[in-house]
């Protein structure tokens, strides 16, 4: 029992993880229907930039400077790139990311060298104990933050027309002009709040706690496991970002002691493959439909 | 008012659509503009509302002017946002949101939040049914349905000058009349229209300038009632829609005649 | 091959609340040129979508000669002498003109992939003569000069013209045209008005078609059934029905002072 | 033209020594595959400077046979496919690999140096290795590592028979050895093992540990990465659980000491065959002076005496070849067959290869963490054997 | 990734009646058999390093053809590429494995047989796999798809008895055909040069190539390749023309897998060994797949030519750049922070992807279409 309800603690932090980065597929996707295969290395770029600056802007300021960066990085990837490419497909675009990802991600492990900084200072490695069961503080503060800016977003997304405006030009890049969507905004603010919740990301993830790694190559590759949640919840929709998150948080903690750890990784591939076949779009994402 | 000048575009490296349009709508005309398939009406369209990039096109010579003010370097949104709307053609509704979703996209554009209240209210009026359907996805709308639903959303900004791509495509002949009316409605509000359209009689009857384009050049421009008289035209494009028996009967004949010179089809022997 | 009649029975459709078909009868007689009017929204396209087995009727049936073909596999009214046109022509845009109407040709020829990658003899055979057929149908259509331009490099007009004549690639008993002549101009139409009353007469084929064009459906059609919220509220020779009052209040609407409010 | 057959057999070469491939009048070529890119550049990069130490401090002494060391070193980035088109292209310059990083690099490359004679050392530690016998594993191997361990563990008090214990193990080579030891000393003393398998890239074991905690496990026996060994040790404390942890040679590395791991460490100990950074023996000493004054950018590892210990055994064969006057591949082959007590200064134990199948020691030292000397670590027990490891038979032992 | 068959980014050629074999064509012929005959020679120049490479761009040549006409011409996006390349390795090791090994699982066949039977296997696999695709659309199949990737990973490491485990793998039988040895058993020369395991792989990697190549440039131009279009581009449209859709698709996964099948084989052979370790990085792990879609992305979807130049990019440049670095001495600084040859070489590939977007959405055939224009005309993307 001890153990069960410890693993669903465990499940349930790391699942408030998850669902930060599966939201920052989510937007991105929602604007432009572009599967951003960069995320990881927004990630780790946002990580980088705390461990540069640590030293002498302290940990806060480090961080602060850390989140920013992976935002403005997403965007400059967006202007700078994306945009150029308009008559690319999505397909095509998310080749693109997968090119921008490679250069980031070797860059910066090369820069990085042999060290594997951790980057959670103000919570890493802090558990707190309550009775029987142990709570790492970097998950209860990762479930505070997350739970905070997913709300945000729910809201922009429900009351302003910046949700309408990203779906519309995600679907119609033509109709949305002419709608008066401006296009360029939509597309730089969704790239802009991914990388920021990238940056944010990585504050939890280069931990003891969550990834039990410093800030390397594995950082990467954590980021794109938030893959299957953002599928498992339906790719276009906020609540499914959360609720995939916790899904896969608690299907990985869970197969690890009842099936197998080695098992893990497939237990949660495979749940997406279930959810898909009942559910082809997600448990929350837009059905396709088309008629003639 | 809107000036094209000397207007050229080409599509991808070597597809020259428009070469060399002159073109003036007043701030209170409407604009019929006929020509057969490929004269280069949509992309007439697509030049003055800024989307020709999106379709491999662009504009190589000419200027677009609206108010003083040099459209053919704006983007989309910012035409827009000079009041500038279209209804491109095929409709392009957002097939994967719901009606009400699509009409509030089109409000994006639209200067205040009370002008954006006055349109949705005008919306509805004019087209009940997008009322009834607010919550269906917009996708599965019949053809028609589509086509009212596009309308609306171009009105959902308050456009200062409408641009038409063939708004009476798929539409039942009580809907196109009702179209008409509309576009007279919507010009009476003072908004100028420039109307794409193949059913010569519908966009002569509501326009009051015309002008026709016969591959990429501007074959004629005149009133529409002067234009409604010319012989090319009526048999052109006003044929389907002849007044006079006789008249459609002289059709039909030419055209046997021209199918006359060509092969016919025989059924297929396995 | 004129021999086989289509008759829909009784066919009811609902999409959630919606009653897009509400028991819906006609049939389309052997070598007729059948036209299907009606406000938008009326469920022409949905009637066609239950023909061809792309909706489910949730009540009647659909039979096309001895067969009862209601709630086939869409794929099979091919094979059946079926052919259709889309009213928003869906060609695969990249491929050409040539290319789409032989898609047409798929349920006439043979070979899977190792046979059309070995590109054995007879499959060379049978590409050429049916390539032949497919030219010789573009030509008929006036898209002779267009055969190897991609779908999407056309003219709308054009467009329409290819989606006809990959439908009649099928060599159809039957086919169905939706809204063939959106899009075009009076001169076109007038064409395309003869294109297929040539089609019927020289193949001797069933056509049921859907159009709002009414100079093209009363000019062509013998006989048409009007459908208005899903029901059919008129079905006769063309004049009659153009002079039914209903139809008039309905659909047409031409010297109609009272017709505003209905949609 | 095209181009030519290669030429086979030895030739006469100086000094009346037969030789093939890599040798010349005055000078003889090793070659070292390393990786410098990948996930394990750290000890690589260790091992490879171990390695330049070592060919600097032999050609000041006027070389080997007369002629001078060279080193020819490629970095494949530990994949397995550049490694494959890089050994044709290495292949023909040298005479025996001192070096070849990776586990699956080593599988895939097996075919190829047996067919072209090439003496190799991996830098993996496997018994399974030994079915090849132009391997040269340098050290003793995984499976001996874990026996010894847990005699040690036992040995100590931490540990009796019928306990519980879990261990940890990358899937693969490495991991398999080493659980091959495991279970192999859990049989002879009745202990009920848990067995975690995991991949090189599973970096947060906090699940593995919650869940061993529910088994009751008295200790936990790892065959992991170094970042796996520092979740592994934070959790054990997290969850207050507070067992021993005892891994192979390669689950520590210094950088643990700056993780927030750090202050976890205290319960892990580490067996190997080779001696930390720090050791206070002589040899290693000297080692360490070197490794200073040579200037180099990276932290000193467990790599840096490894790597001189592995050239020291080369030079030994090389010696032995000789004066058999046979520098060819095979010579050399025949000359480690020969070399019964490989003498590396205690960098690592006495390696006898006259055993095929057979690995060369079976003596380990214990370790533990220790931030404040170089290379993170201090013995605290010698090389010892213990009885278990001395009765157990490798998998390709003859 | 939607479905969406988007007629922006139509690349639009400029129409031109021209019929199929004039002067164009025969001159393509021409520059194709000149090619074929380039690459028969070969061997009897280039050092075994170099053939190495480029037979392993013959592999990604096979497996990334077989990519483009699911993805590009069927429009299914899959990411299961790795799982069907881990599967007909698999298959080719057992089946040809010897029948009397204590514990692992062989059946002693002929290295042909065993060929033609692991190309079937991972047919059938694909096929299987058909009626989850068949549900599932865009990008939500490709990530579907990756799941095979992880369960095959898991499945093949712990089916010991079929893999060798991730221990020690399992060597592959060496191929034979008809008797004749392609390893380095037997005297034989052409010119002098001995024809060894190297030279002898290349020429069978080459014949299968050659034979991947036609058949899937046939199958293209033909009535099955229309279907996998129409199915791509509109599916009631398909299915009005008498395609059975999930026929198609589950017919075109079946190829896509052969191929992958074959693919897999041709890279056990490669690498003398199948061991299928280390998820991440390894040969049959995500971002193989990855790499295949890298290939027929840069190549251009659904080309089949772009898929062998895709190839060659991506499987061949790390390689060949590895080599050259090492010859020419470039890059070899060493020490934590050094440009190695490996992450020059991934800068180059990850450069190259964004370039070929940047600057030509439609791969490298739109561009290989261009330069051929004034040979071929207005013919479909093949
Ligand atoms: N995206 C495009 N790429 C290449 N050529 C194009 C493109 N769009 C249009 N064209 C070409 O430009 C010319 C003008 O086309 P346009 O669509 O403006 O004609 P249109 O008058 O609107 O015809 P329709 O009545 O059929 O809609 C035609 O020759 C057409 O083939
Ligand atoms: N798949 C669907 N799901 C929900 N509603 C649908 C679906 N298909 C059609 N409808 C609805 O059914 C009704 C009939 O549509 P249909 O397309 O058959 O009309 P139509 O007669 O073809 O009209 P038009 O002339 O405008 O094309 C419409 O109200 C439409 O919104
Ligand atoms: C350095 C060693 C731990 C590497 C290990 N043998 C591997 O290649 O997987
Ligand atoms: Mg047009
Ligand atoms: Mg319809």
């Amino acid at each position: 029992m001890d153990t069960f309800v410890q693993l669903v603690v465990n499940g349930l932090g790391k699942g408030a993880v998850f669902a930060l980065l599966a939201l920052g597929f989510v937007i991105i996707f929602k604007a432009t229907e572009v599967v951003n295969f960069a995320h990881g290395s927004l990630v780790l770029f946002g990580g980088y930039l705390v461990v540069a600056t640590r030293e002498t802007l302290g940990w806060a300021g480090a961080a602060v400077v850390g989140v920013l960066s992976a935002g403005l990085l997403a965007l400059l990837v967006e202007r700078l790139l994306l945009s150029r490419s308009k008559l690319a497909s999505p397909f095509s675009l998310a080749l693109l990311t997968i090119g921008v990802d490679v250069i980031i991600t070797e860059e910066i492990v090369r820069r990085l060298g042999v060290s594997l900084p951790f980057i959670g200072d103000a919570w890493d490695a802090q558990p707190i104990q309550v009775g029987d069961v142990t709570m790492f503080r970097t998950h209860l503060v990762a479930i505070v933050v997350a739970t905070v800016l997913i709300t945000l977003f729910f809201l922009a997304f429900r009351y302003s027309n910046w949700g309408i405006a990203m779906r519309a030009q995600a679907e119609n890049k033509e109709a949305a002009a002419l709608s008066g969507v401006r296009s360029w905004i939509v597309t730089s603010s969704a790239w802009l709040v991914a990388g920021l919740l990238a940056g944010v990301a990585v504050l939890f993830i280069a931990t003891q706690d969550f990834s039990g790694a410093g800030l390397s190559r594995g950082t990467h590759s954590i980021a794109l496991a938030a893959f299957p949640a953002a599928i498992i919840g339906g790719l276009d929709s906020t609540a499914g970002a959360v609720v995939g998150g916790l899904i896969v948080g608690l299907v990985d903690a869970l197969s690890t002691e009842y099936v197998s750890f080695a098992f893990a990784k497939s237990a949660v591939f495979l749940v997406m493959l279930v959810v898909l076949v009942v559910r082809p779009s997600g448990l929350f994402g837009t059905k396709e439909t088309t008629r003639v | 008012m809107l000036t094209v000048r000397n207007l050229r575009v080409r599509y991808g490296r070597s597809v020259s659509a428009l070469h060399g349009i002159d073109l003036d709508v007043p701030d209170d005309g409407v604009l019929a503009v006929l020509g057969s398939n490929g004269a280069g009406k949509s992309t007439l369209l697509r030049a003055i509302s800024g989307t020709l990039g999106l379709h491999r096109g662009s504009v190589v010579g000419g200027e677009i002017h609206y108010d003083g003010k040099r459209l053919d370097k704006l983007d989309p949104a910012a035409i827009v946002r000079q009041g500038i709307v279209g209804v491109p053609e095929g409709r392009q509704i957002f097939a994967r949101m719901s009606v009400a979703e699509n009409l509030r996209a089109g409000g994006i554009g639209a200067r205040s939040p009370t002008e954006r209240a006055a349109a949705s209210r005008r919306v509805h009026e004019l087209f009940p049914v997008l009322t009834d359907r607010a919550g269906q996805r917009a996708g599965l709308l019949s053809g028609g349905e589509q086509q009212m639903l596009a309308i609306g959303r171009a009105l959902m900004s308050s456009p200062r000058l409408l641009l038409l791509d063939e708004p009476s495509l798929g539409l039942a002949p009580k809907i196109v009349e009702r179209i008409s009316a509309i576009i007279r409605d919507i010009h009476e509000q003072g908004t100028a229209v420039v109307l794409v359209e193949q059913n010569a009689v519908m966009a002569l009857g509501v326009a009051d300038h015309a002008a026709v384009l016969e591959v990429g050049t501007l074959a004629l421009a005149a009133p529409a009632r002067e234009l409604a008289e010319s012989e090319d035209v009526q048999r052109l494009y006003l044929g389907g829609h002849a007044e006079s028996e006789a008249e459609a009967e002289r059709q039909v004949e030419a055209a046997h005649e021209q199918r006359a010179a060509k092969r016919g089809l025989s059924r297929w022997s396995g | 091959m004129s021999g086989a009649e289509l008759a829909v029975e009784d066919v009811t459709l609902r999409f959630g609340g919606l009653r897009a078909l509400d028991s819906v009868s006609f049939a389309v007689r052997p070598g007729s040129l059948h036209a299907l009017i009606g406000p938008n929204g009326a469920g022409k396209s949905s009637c066609f979508n239950v023909i061809s087995g792309l909706y489910r009727a949730g009540q009647g049936r659909v039979r096309f000669g001895e067969h009862d073909i209601t709630g086939i596999r869409p794929n099979r009214l091919a094979k059946r002498g079926i052919g259709r046109a889309f009213q928003n022509a869906a060609l695969s845009p990249q491929s050409t003109v040539l290319d789409n109407v032989m898609l047409g040709r798929y349920a006439l020829t043979r070979g899977g992939f190792l046979a059309c990658g070995l590109q054995l003899p007879w499959v060379r055979k049978q590409e050429r003569r049916h390539t032949e057929r497919a030219a010789e149908i573009c030509d008929f259509l006036g898209l002779g000069a267009a055969l190897h331009t991609p779908a999407a490099a056309l003219p709308y007009g054009a467009v329409k013209r290819v989606d006809i004549a990959r439908a009649l690639a099928v060599e159809p008993a039957l086919l169905l045209l939706d809204e063939p002549a959106a899009g075009m101009n009076a001169a076109e139409t007038a064409e395309l008005a003869d294109t297929i009353r040539e089609i019927r007469e020289e193949l001797d084929i069933s056509i049921l078609l859907v159009e709002h064009d009414m100079g093209l459906v009363m000019g062509i059609a013998d006989r048409v059934t009007v459908l208005d919220f899903g029901r059919v509220i008129a079905d006769g020779p063309p004049a009659d029905v153009q002079s039914d009052p209903e139809v008039v209040r309905a659909y047409l609407g031409t010297d109609s002072s009272d017709g505003t409010e209905a949609g | 033209g095209t181009k030519g057959g290669g030429s086979d057999g030895g030739t006469e070469g100086a000094g009346g020594v037969q030789t093939d491939v890599g040798v010349t009048d005055s000078e003889i070529t090793l070659g070292v595959m390393t990786d410098q890119t990948g996930p394990f550049k750290a000890l690589s990069t260790g091992i490879t400077h171990g390695n330049e130490l070592w060919v600097e401090d032999v050609n000041a002494d006027g070389g080997i046979c007369g002629r001078d060391l060279k080193l020819e070193i490629v970095d494949h980035g530990y994949k397995a496919d550049t490694a494959k088109t890089l050994y044709p292209q290495i292949e023909p310059k040298v005479l025996g690999l001192v070096q070849l990083v990776g586990s699956p690099v080593t599988a895939a490359l097996s075919d190829d140096l047996e067919a072209d004679e090439m003496t190799t050392t991996p830098t993996s530690w496997s018994s399974e290795l030994l079915s090849n016998p132009y391997l040269m594993v340098v050290g003793t191997t995984y499976d001996v590592e874990m026996i010894n361990g847990l005699s040690y563990l036992q040995e100590e008090g931490m540990l009796s028979d019928g306990d519980t214990i879990g261990h940890i193990y990358i899937d693969g080579e490495y991991g398999a050895n080493g659980l091959r030891g495991a279970r192999y000393y859990a049989e002879q003393h009745d202990l009920n093992l848990r067995e975690v398998k995991i991949t090189s890239s599973d970096n947060d074991l906090t699940n593995v540990v919650t869940g061993l905690r529910g088994q009751g496990v008295k200790a936990i026996t790892l065959t992991t990465t170094p970042t796996q060994t520092g979740s592994v040790a934070a959790a054990n404390k997290a969850l207050g659980l507070n067992v021993p942890i005892l891994g192979n040679n390669p689950t520590f590395d210094p950088l643990l000491h700056n993780s927030p791991a750090a202050d976890a460490l205290d319960d892990l100990h580490v067996v190997a065959s080779s001696v930390p950074f720090s050791a206070d023996i002589p040899k290693m000493k000297d080692v360490a002076q070197k490794f200073d004054a040579a200037g180099y950018t990276e932290p000193p590892n467990a790599g840096v005496p490894y790597g001189y210990a592995v050239a020291e055994v080369w030079g030994a064969v090389l010696e032995r070849a000789c004066e058999n006057g046979d520098l060819t591949r095979s010579g050399v082959h025949d000359a480690l067959r020969e070399t019964t007590s490989a003498d590396t200064g205690d960098l690592v134990a006495k390696l006898d290869f006259s055993t095929p199948g057979a690995p060369a020691t079976r003596e380990v030292y214990v370790a533990k963490p220790d931030a404040s000397v170089d290379g993170g670590m201090t013995y605290i027990k010698q090389l010892f054997e213990s009885e278990e490891a001395k009765a157990y038979k490798a998998p390709h032992q003859e | 990734m939607s479905e969406r068959t988007d007629t922006l980014d139509t690349p639009v050629t400029p129409p031109s009646p021209k019929p199929r074999r004039d002067l164009g064509w025969w001159i393509r012929l021409a520059l194709w058999l000149a090619l074929f005959v380039v690459l028969l020679a070969l061997p009897l120049y280039l050092e075994a390093q170099w053939l190495k490479a480029g037979q392993y761009m013959m592999v990604g040549a096979v497996g990334a053809m077989g990519l483009t006409l699911l993805t590009g011409q069927a429009g299914q996006l899959s990411l299961a590429h790795a799982f069907f390349l881990l599967a007909g390795a698999t298959s080719y090791t057992v089946l040809s494995g010897p029948a009397d090994d204590p514990e692992l699982v062989g059946f002693g066949l002929d290295p042909l047989l065993a060929l033609v039977g692991a190309v079937a296997v991972t047919a059938v696999l694909g096929l299987a796999f058909a009626p989850v695709a068949a549900r599932l659309r865009g990008i939500y199949l490709g990530v579907a798809s990756l799941a095979l990737v992880f369960l095959g990973l898991y499945l093949g490491q712990s089916a010991e008895s079929l893999t060798g485990g991730t221990s020690t793998g399992r060597p592959p039988a060496a191929f034979e055909l008809f008797g004749f040895p392609f390893s380095n058993e037997g005297e034989l020369e052409i010119l002098g040069v001995p024809i060894r395991e190297t030279e002898r792989v290349w020429y069978l990697f080459l014949a299968l190539v050659v034979v991947a190549f036609l058949l899937a440039r046939g199958a293209v131009s033909g009535r099955i390749g229309r279907a996998w279009r129409a199915v791509r581009d509109n599916e009631a449209a398909a299915a009005a023309m008498g395609i059975s859709v999930p026929g198609v698709k589950a017919g075109v996964f079946a190829v896509s897998s052969a191929y992958a099948g074959l693919a897999g084989v041709m890279t056990v052979l490669w690498f003398d060994i199948l061991k299928p370790d280390e998820s991440e990085f390894g040969t049959y792990g995500i971002n193989v797949s990855i790499a295949y879609l890298a290939m027929i992305i840069i190549g251009g979807l659904g080309s089949v030519s772009g898929a062998l130049v895709g190839a060659v990019l991506v499987n061949g440049l790390p390689q060949v750049l590895a080599l050259y670095s090492t010859d020419l001495g470039w890059f070899t600084s060493t020490g934590e922070n050094a440009f190695t040859p490996i992450l020059i070489s991934s800068f180059v590939y990850g450069a190259a992807i964004v370039l070929v977007v940047l600057f030509e959405p439609g791969g490298l055939a739109a561009i290989g279409r261009r330069i051929t224009g004034l040979t071929r005309r207005g013919k479909d993307p093949t």
